[in-house]
């Protein structure tokens, strides 16, 4: 080994530990911006260990594909609103697994005849994973941006031609490794993984693409990994590893939120089985008037904002601090009670009143929020549905019996915020905007809040 | 693959997903959504195998092409991944004056 | 030995620090007389060391005198070490009913 | 590599897991035990792998060392008191870290002609670790068992001698890394070593010697770890790592609970100093009789024991225990303050209250109990002294100034428990005993225990 090698291998090393220390810096906000900085630092210091290190003899593709990268990825970091955050991280994860994927094919061009058993190995998982990936990505951002129909798309017999796929691509992956010399084989593995992420993704609801995103994100960083064995790269090995790690963790913790097993996800086609088994509720849904609202909040003492999926949908996230403040103006307590899936993003609520500039202080998790609804004057469901839906606590027959909720319900009186009948995510009818305590005040919640805001100022 | 090698990157493998697993779950909710975004930037490190395949010797004009396009398209997940992030945590930053109260996340 | 096994074994190092900084730090004060302990007997893993070295070919007599030394000094720190966490911990145990209290330690 | 190899590199796989999970396991008391017999299945997986991956020619070393090693390690893990745990672990100790020497110096002889220098260079590192730990950890368990003599023992120019030796030593070994042909060179540097853990040791009091037994049980973990790259062996470099860091973490802790650095602890020679350091106090020490005390318990409705170390060598956990029974009988309230650093080992008074059945929920530790002395109507010091020193708090010139402690002080009536006027280990004097509020009941605190105990019987 040279002297430039031992210098890639030492900026590989300290890249490993900066993605580390950048992770660890996420365990709290104070300390995750400088974590993002470590890892970025890390990543600098990769490039320029490969470049110094390896034997590069053209530098026209590198540079432009650096150049022609850093605009288009620059450009969709600045000009991306946060309420479409889902869609752009879907977007970029497609890229990446793209990457991942033509590695290793340009790998399979230039060395297959020298692979050993064990890196051909990791070499098909790397490209299998790489494809499936960046279809399912792909497709992902396509539904929550709402190009593709966000309802999940079934026709009969799908599982079976899924299977076909899924077999047909295992089945060439295996062929391949037992014959390197199969060629062929290897193109079909490759087109076949190409397809199956579409066929994987297509039959899920939009409303769970969250979860698909975090599982997607785990198998970028695992085709990372696998690159990592087929190129003897601990880097790689590292950050793919981590990378698939967070993005396992994460779909589990939403899972677990939400109630349900992976499987019933990937599988199940929830929302559209939940078309046809909402109930009818008794009972009818109040309307309130603009101003009894603003009377209501105004002479409150303590005020509960329950901010779902249509605060981000409907971009309110300032209009609601804006009312917020008046009211606490006028003396009103108000917090923000954050369900830990409320949204379409594990932390979505977060981001968004971040952006908002919401105290931190302001913000109560389920658990400590849920024992103050008793002493809560005025709860604001502002479009929030399946996170406040009491039939998960009451009603053990429900679809989403057992998810823990935001128990509103308790407060004195409850207003909720949101266009019309519209089901939330589940599909499920919600008992809660038929109780006696509730009133809805229909509108888009950007526009209800500012009007709210405008009462209030006048009571 | 030398096997000792070979064996070694097992090592790394599993030490790497233990260490994943405790960091990660230290990860409030509060910051999951860039946790998400910031995983996915760092998973563009497979930028690395795309460099040496756009620029590397012996290989085939076919192979610089497709590494062209590696190159590309790691560079946008890398680049944009880590500018997403960044933005988001510029929102968060903005608060911080708010010490104590984060911990209550 | 082999470059990349060399590199390799910097990684397992430098991994399993980290690893074993976060994984001690989080264990309680109430444990910290059991934890030197057990790492203690932990550490006689140069046991499969010497037991190479006593028993291995190509050796002379006295490499594996020497050998037949470090396996008894490895054993008993060994079994010595287990052996000691082991009374302690058997004590812990015994309050175990007491479930919840233990997370106030 | 043969099917045997893959055998043995996989059982270092699981035992490297294995330890891992194990020192998880040690983060909560209820899954200590099971990791435990992880570590012990991981270092019995590990052995079974080496003798069957390994080339073994002669089984009669083998066999004679591990049932002679058994024998041994099995009688010290039997008869040890709980009471000589420190100087048992330390013990423990020397013997790791003398057969990692030993296999250091086996290596040297039958392969130092075709090491590399890397291999060499851990080697050395390997062997100077592993020798200065015995003999360190040698002196250290004889301190604690009072067979050497506690004092530090200093004389002048110590501190010159002791530099030479250490540059002696590291001088060597450069030069045998250099030079690997000098095969005196490397046996002087093996002396030198042995010669340097007995001066690093000798100059420490015996009270300090919690925190060098953490520091060489560092050095021992860093030296398996350096006979893994000697031996190119991972699971050597992650379980000596591990042990490495959680003695360097422990030191750590310690220091911070004395509010000492670790520079001070190893070269300060703290006990000699301070010998001279312990100022007169004013007030006298007023004695209470043992009906008095008795009587005060009996009667109070909420009673604190602060145990030290005077409780772990008169062996009083029991008695206290008894005590405390009888107490609770009459309806007092009874709890336990443990210090962090109380005793000689961290976590020493909670093994100790452990063995005599205390259960966990009556100890707190010093955040929790501090506010709680104020209405407390009892303290009952127990051969406990630096850790209640006011002084620590209120005069910033004492040597523990800084020392966080327990504020027995605040409460309504302190009784101290201990022989006569011994001081400490830190060895100042403490104004707590001149304080208005205090009475002395001179005794073994265990005899004291148990008459105090008949005494409140009769009350
Ligand atoms: N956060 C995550 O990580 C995550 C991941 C996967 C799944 N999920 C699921 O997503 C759901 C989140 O629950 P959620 O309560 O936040 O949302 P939700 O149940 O999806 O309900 C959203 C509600 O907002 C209303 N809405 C939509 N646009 C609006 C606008 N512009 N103005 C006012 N209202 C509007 C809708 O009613 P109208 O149409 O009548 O206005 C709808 O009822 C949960 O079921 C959760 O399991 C979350
Ligand atoms: N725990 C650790 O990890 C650790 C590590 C390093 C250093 N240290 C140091 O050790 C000290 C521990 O403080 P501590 O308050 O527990 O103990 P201490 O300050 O050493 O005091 C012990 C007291 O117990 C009395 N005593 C001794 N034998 C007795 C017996 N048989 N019956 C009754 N009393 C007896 C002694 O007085 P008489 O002689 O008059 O009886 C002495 O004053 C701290 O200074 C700490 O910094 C602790």
């Amino acid at each position: 080994m040279n002297i430039e090698s031992y210098f890639m291998e030492a900026t590989y090393l300290v890249a490993s530990i900066l993605f580390i220390l950048s992770l660890k810096g996420m365990s709290h906000p104070e300390t995750a911006r400088r974590g993002m900085f470590m890892a970025e630092a890390g990543m600098f210091a990769a490039i320029v260990g490969t470049l110094v290190g390896q034997h590069i003899v053209t530098w026209v593709w590198i540079i432009s594909g650096l150049a022609l990268g850093s605009i288009i990825g620059g450009w969709m970091a600045v000009t991306v609103p946060m309420t479409a955050m889902p869609q752009r991280t879907a977007l970029s994860h497609a890229f990446g697994a793209l990457a991942a994927a033509l590695v290793g094919v340009g790998e399979f061009l230039v060395h297959a005849s020298e692979m050993g058993v064990v890196t051909r190995g990791a070499l098909g998982l790397e490209v299998m994973l790489g494809a499936l990936t960046t279809t399912g990505s792909l497709i992902a951002a396509g539904k929550l941006q709402g190009v593709i129909g966000g309802k999940p798309i079934q026709f009969r017999g799908q599982n079976a031609v899924n299977l076909l796929i899924g077999v047909g691509m295992l089945g060439s992956f295996v062929f391949f490794w037992i014959h390197p010399e199969a060629v062929a084989v290897f193109y079909i593995m490759l087109g076949l993984a190409f397809v199956f992420g579409v066929m994987l993704v297509i039959p899920i609801g939009s409303a769970d693409m969250p979860v698909v995103m975090s599982l997607l994100n785990s198998y970028a960083g695992l085709a990372a990994a696998a690159t990592g064995f087929v190129l003897g790269n601990n880097v790689l090995i590292i950050a793919g590893t981590l990378d698939g790690f967070s993005g396992f963790i994460l779909s589990v913790l939403m899972c677990k939120a939400m109630n349900r097993s992976i499987t019933n996800v990937l599988f199940g086609g929830f929302g559209a089985v939940i078309a046809e088994a909402s109930g009818d509720s008794d009972g009818v849904m109040r309307e309130i008037s603009l101003d009894d609202a603003a009377m209501q909040l105004a002479f409150a003492s303590r005020v509960v904002f329950v901010p779902g999926y249509g605060l981000a949908t409907a971009q309110a996230q300032h209009a609601v601090r804006e009312l917020a403040e008046l009211l606490e103006g006028r003396g009103v307590t108000v917090k923000y009670a954050i369900h830990p899936v409320a949204g379409r993003m594990p932390g979505h609520m977060n981001v968004l009143l971040a952006e908002a500039n919401v105290p931190y202080a302001a913000l109560y998790e389920m658990e400590q929020i849920n024992p103050e609804f008793v002493s809560t004057d005025v709860a604001v469901v502002i479009g929030a549905n399946d996170v406040v839906n009491p039939d998960a606590r009451d009603n053990p027959k429900s679809l989403i019996a057992g998810m823990p909720i935001l128990e509103v319900d308790r407060a004195r009186s409850v207003i909720v915020l949101k266009r019309g009948q519209g089901r939330g995510f589940s599909g499920l009818e919600n008992p809660l905007f038929f109780k006696a305590c509730t009133t809805m005040l229909y509108g888009d919640a950007r526009s209800s809040l500012s009007h709210l805001a405008k009462a209030v100022q006048q009571v | 693959m030398n096997p000792a090698v070979l064996i070694a990157s097992v090592y790394v493998f599993a030490l790497a997903a233990f260490l994943g697993y405790q960091v990660i779950s230290r990860v409030p909710p509060l910051l999951h959504t860039p946790l998400m975004s910031a995983t996915n930037a760092i998973s563009g490190i497979s930028l690395i195998g795309s460099l040496v395949l756009a620029g590397g010797g012996h290989s085939p004009l076919f192979a610089h092409l497709l590494g062209f396009v590696a190159v590309t398209a790691a560079t946008i997940n890398v680049v944009g991944g880590f500018g997403i992030t960044d933005r988001m945590l510029k929102m968060f930053a903005k608060r911080l004056p708010a010490k104590n109260a984060a911990v209550n996340e």
